[in-house]
This record gives C-alpha cells, structure tokens and sequence, in this order.
C-alpha cells in the first residue's frame, strides 16, 4: 500500500502509456512526464505567489489578498486572467523579434531544468549521468535571455536591469556550481539520482544529508545565498529595484509576455529549490527513519515550498543591497569560502572515518568564516563612490 | 665469509623493507636547515637572536640525526655488513622514463654529513660572534642555514638529478654570501665572479647528466643493480664509444669532473676562489673549508665508480688521470701563488686551492679513502685557519693586510695556539692530522704505475705549502707590531670553536694511520686491524716528507722569522729574486689571461651581434619597407599621368596593384589572417594531393 | 544521416552565416549563441554528453554573455553608421574562405572512402572522464588551470582602467 | 556518405563561415565571434574523430575537445579585453582604421 502511494505517479503513467502500441511508449512517457512538469509548476507558481503576498502583507502588519474568492484564494486565477486579457504593448523603437522571443527562451530553459530534478523515488524524467551539468547549463542559458529582453525594448531601465542581472547571475553562478561540486567529490558521480540515493540512509533515525556535515554545512549556506541572487530574489534584487530602476529588464513588458516573465522567475526559483534540497537536503528521501512511509514526492515538494517560504521571509525582512556591495560579497566572501569549503571536503574525504575529521572540518569552515569575515568587515569603507560606466 | 656475503646482500637496497629508521628520516637533515631558512627569511630585522637560535638549533638537530645514522652505518660495518640504505621515489613520470629522486645512507655519505655538520655548526656559533655588529644579521643566518641545508642535500643525495639541484643552490647561496657585502663594488664583483665561473663548470656538468641519463635510463646511483654506479650500467656505457676513442662512461666521467673543478676551484677555473674573499669571513670558513669547495671533490668521490669504470689492476683511466694531472698541477701552482699574497684570507684561499689538488690527485691517486680523508682533516683544519684568521681581522680591527699586523702572539693567545695547530695540520707536521692524510696521498702517488711526475709535484707543493705558513705566522704573530691600532682577543663565543676545531686538527689524524687505516678500511667497509708492519713499509716515505717539511718551515723561518720588515720596505724573497716575485705576485697573470681572451672575446660578440642588429636586419626591414614605397609612388605617377590622359580603367589597375603591394605590409590584422589562410590552402591542397597519388 | 542530424546542421549553419552577415552586432552575438546550441546539439548527437553541457555552460553562458557585454561597453550595440559593416577587403575575404572551404571539403571527400560507415557508441559515462581527466590528463589539466589563472588575471589588467590612481579615474 | 564525412563536412563549412567573418568583417569584436566559430568547428572534428575513431575509450579526442572549450574562454576573455582597452584608445573598434603597426 505504501509502495503504492509511493509510486502511485509511476504507476499512473505505466498505466496510460500501456494503452498505445509498443513502438510509441517510450515517447509517450517522455510527453507525459513533460506534461505533467508544465502542469504542476505553473500551479505551484500560483499558489506561490499568493502565499508570497499574504505573507508579506502579514509581516508588514496588513492583509494581502483577501477580496477575490474566501481570504482571497482566487487571487492567482484573477490575476492570471487579468494578464491575458490586457493589452500586448510593444515599444516603437523596440526590436521586435529578440522582444518576443526573449520570454520563451526563459520559460523554455527554466523548465528544462526539470528535466533531470528526481521529484521522487524513480520520478525523474531523464536520468542522465551528467544531470547536475545540463541543469546548470540550463541556467546559464537564461541569463542571454534577461540580456535580450532588457536589450531589445530600447529603454535605459531596461538595459541596466538587463546588465545587471546578467552580471549578478554570471558573479553568483560561480559560487552555485562550486558549492554543489562539493557534494560531486563526495558522490562521485554528476547524477543527481546518485546524489539522493547517497543521502538515503539513516544512523538511528537520522538521515544521512550532506547538510549535516560541517563542509555539507558551508556549502548549503553558500548555496542558499548564491540561489537568492540566481533568482535575483531579494536582497539581491537590484535587477528590478523598482526604487531605481522601473521594472528592471522586464519594465517594457505587459500582458502575457510580462506573464511569462513572472512565471519564469518563479519557476526558475522552484527549479533552484528543487536542486538545492536534493542537493543538501536529501531530495525525496525522508528527514526521520520512521518517516519513510510518506510518499517520497510529498517530501521533495515539502521540501521545495519550505525553501520557498524561506525566500519570502528573507525578503520581508532583509533591505536591498546596493550593486558594489553585491559584488564585493560574490568576489571576496562567498567565492574564497566555496573554495575553502573544496578543501574542506577533500580533508574530510582522506582523514577517514572517525570523530578526528568531525573537528579538523568544522574549524577549517569556522576559521575560514571567521578569518574572512573580519576582513571583508576591515575592508569595508563606507563613503562617496564614483561608478564608472565603460566610456 | 660466505654468510657475510649473504648478510650484504640481503642488506642490500633496493628490498626497500629492511631500510633503517636512521635511513628513513634521512631527508630530515637537510631538510631542517632549509626550512629554518625559510622562516628566517620571513623575520624581521631585529630578531637577530630568533633567527640564530633556529639556524644553529635546526644545524644542531641535524648534526644529531648524522650522527645517529652515522653510528648506524658504524655498526653496520662493526658486524661485517656493507651498509647502503636508499630511499627512492618517482618524482615525475614522463611516459616510459621516469625521474627519481632519493636518498643514500653509506660510509661516505655519512662520514661526510656528519663532517658537514659538525663544522658547520662551529661556524654558525663562531658567526654570532663575528657578525654581532652587522644590521643583516638575520639575513646573514637565513642564507648560511640555506647554504648548510642545500650542501647536506648534496651529501645524502642518491639521484645525480636531486644533487644538481642541491648543487645549484649551494652555488646560489654562495653567490648572495660572498655578496654579503653588496655595497662594497668589489664584493658584488667577486660574487658575480664566482656565480659566473662555476657556472662554467655546471654547464658540463648538466650535460653529463644529461648523458649518463640518456646512456643508463636512471638517475639513481645506487638501485639494487639498476643504478647508474653499479655493474650493470658501467658495462653498459663501458661498451659504447664516443668521441676522441673515449668510451661513454670516460667522457661523462669527464663531464662531472669539469663541474667538480668549477665547483672546488681547480685549474682553470680557481680565479673566483681567492676573489670570494670578500664575503664575511664565516662564509669564507664554510666555502673554503668545509663545504662548497669539498662539494666537488665529494661529487668525485661519488660518481667514483664511473671515473675508474674498467680500470686495470696498477694501470688507471683516462678520467682518473686527468683528474689526478688537474690536481697535481693546481696544487702546486695555488700554493706557488700563495707565496706572494698579503690578504691574510687570500693566503689562506689559494692554500684551500692547493690542498683541493692534493684531493683530487688523492682520488685519482689512491681513490675515495685517500681524497676523502684529506678532505675531511683539511675540513677541520681549514675552518680552524680560517675563523683563526677571522678572530685576528676581528681582534686587529679588520685589518686583513698581514705585514701590518705583527706580535700578536701575546695579545691573543687563544688564537695562536689554536692558529698554530692548524698552521702545523696544513704543513702537514707529524703527528696533526694533515699530516697523515697528505701522507696517504702521497703514498699512493709514490705507487701510481702510470707516472712519478705528480708524486714530485705534490712533495714540492708540501715544501711549498710549509714555506707560505711559517712566512704568514711569523708576519702575523712573531715580531713586534707594526699597527698603532692595539689588538685584543675575541670574545668566548669566537675562541671556543676555534679550541675544539684545534683539538680535531691535532688528534683527528689518528683514525687513518697506516697502523690502524680505521677511515680507509670503513669507506671501503673492510675490517680494520692494526699492523706495525704498516709503518715499515710507509715509513721511508713518512720520514722523507717529515724533512720536505722540516725544510720548508726552515726556509720560511730563515727568511721572515722574527724580522717583522716595515710595511713599505720590499719583502724578503722580493730582494732575492725580483722577476719571479712579481710574476707571483699577480697570481701568474690568470685573471688578466681571461681578461685578455674569453672576455675580450665575449664583448666582441656581442658588439657583432649588436651591429647586425641595427645595421643588417634593421636595414633590411628598411629597405624593403622603401622598395614597396617607391612601387607605390610609381603607380601613384602613372595613375596621375593616366588619368589626364583619361584612361580610367587602366588607372584602377595600377591604383589595384599598387594597393596590393602597398597591402603587404599595411598592418591590418585581416590581411595577414588572410595571408596566413591563403598559405593554410596551398599547403593543405599540396599534401591532399600528393597523397593521393 | 538522420533527420535530427540535418536539422540541427540547418540550425548551426543558419545561426552562422547570421552571425556573420547581419548588420546589428548584438544581433550576431545572439545569432552566434544560437549557432554554439546548434553545436552543442551536434555534440550530443556524438554521444558527448559532457562536451556537449559543457559547449552550453561556456559558450552561452559565459563567452556570449562576455562578447555582448563587450559590445554595449564598446559603443557598438546600435547599427554602425557610415562605411557599412565589411571592411574594404571583404571581397578578397570572401574568397579565401571559400577556397578554404573548397580544400577542406575536397580532403574530406578525397579521404571518404576510407571512413568508417558506422561504430558502436562508445559507452562512456562521465565517471571516466573524470578519471581521465585526474589520472592520464592530470598535467594538462593543470597547465589549462594556470593559463585559467593567468587570463583571468590579465583580463582584468588588460580591461582596467590605465587610470586607476586618480580616484577610480571616473571621467 | 558516412556520418563522419557528413560531420567533418559541417564542421568545414562552419569554420569557412568563421573564416569569412573574420575577414570580411570591420569589427574587431565579429572577427572574435568569427574565430570562436572556427574552434568550436574544430571541436567539432575532434568529437567526431572521437566517436568514429577507433579507439573512443581512450577518451583523446573528447579530452582533446574539453581542453579546446577551456582555453577558448581564455581567449575570449583576453581577446575581448583587448578590444575594450583598445576602444579606449583608439575609439573604434574598426580594424580598417586599425593600421598603427604598419611597417
């Protein structure tokens, strides 16, 4: 029965595929599980940003939402209908086909990514041996199409949005992929399934998640830190500060294209979520021994939408950073401890089993933090700053 | 017999298991002064007492660690067993062939180490003394602890490879030591011409390692068999000839042995020797007595087996000979010059000289007991010289000149008596130490079949060397003084190494006598035993050199004893035979030699080197650069002249082909990548088609 | 030849020739990334997967992003005024690389005869490439490290501002 | 015609394609992209020397491809650099205009 409930997905698709002819099955399988990808998230999308805007609305003291439907449920279906329907503007000046094929290409690479997310026990789409690498390259893909989209609408906002997003995610994509590479030295292998099966036991009834680990430890704070601004998710958000720049890159959008846009963002989050607990925190796998009889995929979405209410309530509390500060953070404080953190592993990888690695990990990671905190905190001078554009 | 046999082999290298601890943390000892180098280095200044207490604590330790693996290959030899431990490892592998690197424990790398050690330890004491008032104090002991580290690497080292490179850094260290001074114009000139000359020899001496690497396909010397000393290879490179009817093995050998003479100032590449006086004079006593000169004789003694591969019994090889000629020469020639000097510490350099030909014709005499025993009591008496003469500079206010010192004898005794115990060890006055170890050199020279020559050379070399001894100490401490400056003696921290190097210079001689030939017998790991019938036989020979001596100090004593001259007033042998004191005088004109040839010619090459540039390649590039100029013009004329004349069309063509020679060399990027493709399709259509053929 | 091969070959081809035509710079930039996707899929097509992801995550997420931001830093993002976008020479250019083109293709045809027709794909997972690359490759992968290093750091010097000293040199 | 020709046969063009830009194109920034193209051609043969090889698990060709994107990036970055630093010297990034190096 649990078994059931478990695959209960798998057997869904087994089911419906088992009525076409041999030949079309495996296609078949592939449609199916692309389907339900492109179901499932864009719902979670919706339920994400209501929760997101009730959320806020209660940290800053105010109801969000509550007019369309009982407490203001239906307010993604209202929005989601106001979108459609409004007006399609596209700037004169615009260049009208990177202008719309800018959106797509986003959305499309966003939900690649979801190609090779394990969101349960054998519910991946592809299992490939090099999956950690297509999602990352995925991502990277998305970052050309934040470039056409600010580029092509010919608006000042825009480009800089667009600039500096691109350089955002190009400084913070560095410290994502190193900080995952940790978790690629200790399983051995670039396949998330690897990953997650690797974390799939328990001493007692704890699980064995990398996150549990000292260098595990750095390397998800890292992670977490390097995924918020990926996303360009507060207090990284300068990409669209609407105090200073409009909208960001996508200012000059509206209607369904500014949709997609939104929808992207917000799958793109999933998509780095979804990653991140797989990566750190066990993917499906349950977070006690006794808990194993929840279905698996219940646990990778759980996991998923507390990342999610994490991100929001960083965002209700934390103030924007300003764009030197970011960069200075990415370059002189998150990238050395991702690399101190590759050392880190590989101490942990050849000292051997024994409560001796315990120590010597943990104060590499501590020292290291502590050491480049107080240097990043000496280097530190506040005062006039002259930005220099490229003449 | 036969058991002994078995024990040796089983003791043998290369079954790694039974490698001893002592063996094992062998690196530790150069690796200890090296890493207090480094520290040092990162201090400051003022930390002048840190900084001496690692180097001498690291030196100390290693010293230690010598002597405990020193008595391990003691006991090993007590008990009948050839000791040679090696401890190798693949350094970097290159497909098939693979550099190792390692290290050996046997009798000769052992007794050296402990050598070096030894003295070197003395030394750094000693310098704390010396170099109290200098403000580089620190910088001076971060180089000496580098200096002792790479010299200790040398030693213990069983990859030639890993030697050349410790052997590098001991010619770099010396370099910044002898440099010390750099403000003094003539100290960085004489460290400029000390790195420079050795380098000479090392450029040989690369090239033989080069060889015997491509000969012997390994670097090891020793490999349970498979090493380059060992039967194996020597019969490999034994059979192959090269040129001049040499086989393999003799011209490597000879290779080595020109960055053995670069390395310990043999003829002809002594000149930076005597110059190297200008470093402080502990690095004097550390170059010149213990270590960075011995270093060439021990790389001799090392690579022996390849100087006397195929080597007949009472004949000899075409690399011992040469060695042994090189030694015989050098020695008599040095201690010729030596005669005439006036620097204290250059009499003392070109009696270093003289004593590494007596070395070297050791080696090449009598092979590795004899060199190496002469090696090490020179070592010892050496320094003792040495930081002697060091105190008597300090003590007289560094004054180096010795006619205007005189009558010290009272004002420092410490330094006398100790000063004169080395004086007697390098005459080689029976019973100190020097006197045993050149008597053995001489005992074989007087037995060398091939010829008698460098046995007389070396016996007027011994007269010689008496002879500038006694005319040095009787300047120096016999007379009355001749300098207003009253001298004083140095301080305890000086005189106390100097009283325990005497005490070595005196009795250290005892362990190779040919009544108990202890040294001899332990580098050859045979038993020792005493035999007065020995004496009988040598003793003829002892008597004979005891009188050369005899006869030498007398000389000195009949023509400077007690006369203390004026500084002004020519010097006695001066009034007796004025042409060859002058010649003498300029150390034989050497320096002036190269002055006039290698360096005239070198600056030659390089004024014809710096005329083609300008004048040959420049003008080239000028004048083809003209000629596509002119072509330009020239179409330029035409077209003017055609286009009056209304021919349009044939004004494009020369404007065209004016443009495309004007192209050739208009710097646009483009044009050369298309130049550069349009050669990538001829060729490529040339090899498509001669290959299909 | 699949139709997938064809496909893919249009894309690239396309995306070149686009890359190289077009007027608007930005407009090659992109038209270039689509060309490295076209290249990445024919990677993966060979069965390459690691050359392929890695063709992605270099090309466009990294050397397109540089080139573009190259263009907007230079000026060039609008179309370029007077004088057209090929240089004077383009003719000649033209020709040299069709001659190019013409030597390549008549080696590959000359040597096609003796190409093999179809091979098995060559199962090999990411592990071995690893393996490779720490074990037989170890060197060269160090030596690609340095030169990482060094032109990373040169970049930067070579992109600073000469300027620096005076006050971050903001004219 | 064998997949292999029918590659190499691309990758021929796209590297003529490159060629091309890189000659035809005033801007210094397009010849860049032009020989971008042309390695990623060769990268191209070399996977697909690698796959029709004859020994694929020796991984040469592939390793060969690997190092091949590693240094292009180098390039890139340099040679992008460059154009920048030169953009602020000479205010263009036209090559015809380029010419200061003439002998």
């Amino acid at each position: 029965m649990v078994e059931k409930a478990d695959q209960i997905f798998v057997l869904l698709q087994h089911w419906l595929v088992s009525f076409l002819p041999a030949a079309w099955q495996h296609a078949a399988a592939v449609l199916l599980g692309v389907v339900a990808i492109i179901a499932v998230y864009p719902t979670l999308f919706a339920l994400a940003v209501l929760m997101e805007r009730k959320g806020l609305g209660r940290m800053q003291n105010r109801y969000g939402p509550n007019r369309v439907g009982p407490y203001g449920i239906l307010q993604p279906v209202a929005d989601g209908i106001k979108s459609l329907t409004k007006e399609d503007i596209v700037p004169f000046r615009a260049d009208g086909l990177v202008h719309f094929v800018a959106p797509l290409v986003l959305v499309v690479a966003v939900f690649m990514g979801f190609a090779v997310l394990p969101m349960g026990r054998n519910m991946v789409l592809v299992d490939m041996d090099a999956s950690l690498l297509f999602f990352f390259a995925m991502g990277a893909s998305t970052e050309l199409s934040v470039f056409m989209a600010g580029w092509s609408s010919r608006n000042k906002y825009s480009l800089l949005g667009a600039m500096r997003a691109v350089a955002q995610m190009i400084s913070y994509e560095v410290p994502l992929l190193l900080s995952s590479v940790v978790i690629v030295m200790m399983t051995g292998s670039l396949s998330l399934e690897r990953m997650v099966e690797a974390q799939n036991h328990y001493t007692g009834i704890f699980p064995h998640w990398f996150v549990f680990t000292p260098w595990g430890l750095a390397g998800f704070a890292m992670f977490v830190i390097a995924s918020m601004a990926e996303t360009n998710r507060s207090p990284f958000d300068l990409p669209e500060g609407e105090s200073e720049l409009v909208a960001g890159y996508f200012t000059e959008y509206s209607g369904f294209k500014f949709a997609l846009f939104f929808l992207g963002e917000y799958v793109g989050m999933f998509g780095i979520a979804g990653l991140g607990a797989t990566l750190f925190l066990g993917g499906w796998s349950a977070p006690f021994s006794f808990l194993t009889w929840v279905p698996s995929w219940i646990w990778f979405f759980a996991k998923v939408e507390i990342w999610i209410c994490f991100f929001i309530w960083v965002r209700g509390t934390l103030p924007r950073l300003r764009q030197d500060q970011l960069m200075n953070f990415a370059w002189k404080f998150v990238l050395p401890m991702t690399l101190v953190n590759l050392v880190d592993a590989a101490v942990w990888r050849f000292m051997g089993e024994g409560w001796l690695r315990w120590v010597v990990c943990s104060a590499i990671v501590l020292a290291a933090y502590v050491l480049m905190g107080r240097v990043g905190m000496r280097r530190e001078h506040l005062g006039p700053r002259s930005y220099r554009y490229a003449e | 017999m036969l058991m002994q046999e078995e024990v040796a082999a089983a003791f043998h290298p290369g079954n790694a298991c039974i490698v001893s601890f002592a063996a094992r943390v062998l690196w530790l000892i150069p690796a200890l002064p090296m890493m207090a180098a480094g520290v040092i280095a990162l201090l400051k200044q003022p930390q002048r007492r840190l900084s001496a207490g690692l180097a001498i604590g690291s030196l100390s330790i290693s010293l230690v660690l010598a002597v405990m693996a020193f008595a391990h290959v003691v006991a090993g030899w007590a008990n009948h067993v050839a000791v040679r431990e090696t401890v190798d490892f693949t350094w970097m592998q290159v497909g098939a062939a693979h550099v190792d690197l390692g290290w050996v424990l046997d009798p000769l790398s052992a007794i050296m180490m402990v050598m070096v050690c030894f003295v070197g330890l003395l030394i750094f004491i000693y310098s704390v003394g010396y170099m109290a008032h200098d403000e580089n104090f620190t910088r001076f002991f971060c180089f000496l602890a580098l200096f002792a580290g790479a010299m200790l690497g040398v030693v213990i080292s069983n990859s030639i490879l890993l030697l050349f490179m410790n052997w590098e850094i001991v010619g770099l260290t010396s370099y910044l030591l002898i440099g010390f001074w750099y403000h003094k114009p003539s100290a960085a000139a004489a460290a400029k011409k000390a790195f420079l000359t050795t380098r000479i020899g090392d450029v040989f001496f690369l090239l033989g390692v080069v060889w015997l690497f491509a000969q012997t396909g390994t670097l090891l010397f020793y490999n349970g068999g498979g090493g380059s000393m060992e039967p194996l290879a020597l019969g490999g490179m034994l059979a192959t000839h090269s040129a001049l009817g040499l086989t393999a093995a003799g011209a490597i050998a000879l290779l080595i042995f020109a960055g053995a003479v670069g390395k310990s100032g043999q003829l002809p590449l002594h000149v930076w020797l005597p110059d190297a006086m200008e470093g402080p004079t502990p690095v004097s006593a550390l170059i010149h007595a213990a270590t960075m000169v011995a270093a060439g004789v021990y790389l001799v003694a090392r690579v022996y087996p390849l100087m006397a591969a195929g080597i007949q019994p009472g004949g000899s090889t075409t690399a011992l000979m040469v060695v042994t000629w090189v030694g015989a020469l050098t020695a008599v020639f040095a201690a010729l010059i030596a005669i005439a000097q006036d620097d204290i510490k250059r009499i003392l350099a070109y009696s270093t000289v003289s004593q590494l030909g007596y070395m070297m014709a050791g080696l090449g005499l009598g092979g590795v007991a004899v060199g190496m025993f002469h090696l090490i009591t020179h070592a010892f008496f050496k320094a003792l010289l040495f930081m002697g003469a060091g105190s008597v500079i300090h003590g007289s206010h560094d004054e180096q000149d010795v006619r205007k010192m005189g009558g010290l004898k009272d004002k420092m005794p410490w330094t006398f008596y100790t000063y004169m115990a080395g004086m007697l060890a390098l005459c080689g006055f029976i019973p100190f130490a020097g006197f045993w170890s050149k008597d053995g050199i001489l005992d074989a020279g007087k037995g060398w079949e091939v010829s008698r020559w460098p046995f007389y050379l070396l016996v007027f070399g011994a007269l010689l060397t008496a002879f500038y001894m006694t005319r040095q100490i009787s300047y120096v401490f016999f007379g009355h003084t001749r300098s207003e400056k009253h001298a004083h003696e140095s301080p305890a921290v000086m005189t106390v190494p100097l009283a325990i190097l005497g005490f070595f210079a005196t009795v250290l001689g005892l362990i190779g006598t040919p009544v108990w030939p202890w040294f001899q017998s332990f580098l050859g790991s045979s038993p020792a035993h005493f035999e007065f019938s020995a004496l009988g036989e040598s003793g003829m020979l002892m008597v004979s050199s005891t009188l050369v001596v005899l006869v030498g100090l007398g000389l000195g004593w009949w023509f400077y004893g007690n006369k203390s001259p004026k500084a002004e007033e020519p010097d006695a042998l001066e009034r007796v035979m004025p042409p060859v004191w002058v010649v003498l005088r300029n150390k034989m004109y050497v320096d002036e030699l190269y002055g006039v040839t290698v360096i005239a010619f070198y600056w030659w090459w390089a004024q014809v080197a710096d005329w083609l540039d300008r004048r040959v390649w420049g003008g080239a590039v000028a004048g083809v650069a003209w000629a596509f100029r002119g072509m330009a013009q020239l179409n330029r004329l035409f077209d003017v002249h055609w286009v009056d004349g209304g021919f349009d069309k044939g004004c494009e063509e020369l404007a065209g082909g004016g443009g495309l020679l004007a192209r050739v060399q208009s710097g646009r990027v483009q044009t050369y990548l298309r130049l550069l493709a349009l050669a990538v399709v001829v060729l490529a259509a040339i090899l498509i088609w001669s290959s299909r053929g | 030849m699949s139709f997938a091969f064809w496909a893919v070959t249009a894309l690239t081809v396309a995306g070149g020739l686009a890359a190289v035509t077009l007027k608007n710079l930005v407009h090659c930039a992109l038209a270039v990334s689509v060309a490295f996707a076209g290249l990445a899929m024919l990677f993966l097509q060979l069965d390459a997967q690691f050359a392929g992801f890695a063709q992605i995550l270099v090309y466009i997420g990294a050397v397109a992003i540089l080139v573009v931001f190259a263009i907007l830093l230079t000026r060039n993002a609008d179309t370029p005024k007077e004088g057209g976008v090929f240089s004077r020479t383009w003719l000649a250019g033209l020709v040299v690389a069709a001659a190019v083109f013409a030597v390549l293709g008549w080696a590959v045809l000359a040597g096609a005869k003796g190409l093999p027709n179809e091979a098995a794909a060559p199962a090999v997972t990411v592990q071995q490439i690893g393996q490779a690359l720490m074990g037989r490759y170890v060197l060269p992968l160090e030596i690609v490290a340095l030169l990482l290093t060094s032109a990373l750091i040169g970049a930067v010097i070579v992109a600073m501002h000469e300027a620096v000293n005076e006050k971050g040199g903001a004219k | 015609m064998s997949p292999l020709a029918g590659y190499l046969l691309v990758a021929a063009l796209l590297f003529a394609i490159g060629l091309a830009g890189a000659l035809t194109r005033r801007n210094a920034i397009l010849v860049l992209i032009g020989i971008e193209l042309m390695l990623n051609a060769a990268n191209l043969n070399l996977i697909a020397f690698w796959r029709y090889g004859p020994h694929p698990e020796a991984l040469t060709g592939m390793m060969f491809a690997i190092f091949s994107i590693a240094v292009a990036a180098a390039e890139a970055a340099v040679g992008l650099g460059l154009v920048i630093q030169v953009h602020r010297h000479a205010k263009t990034t036209d090559l015809d205009q380029m010419n200061r190096m003439k002998g």
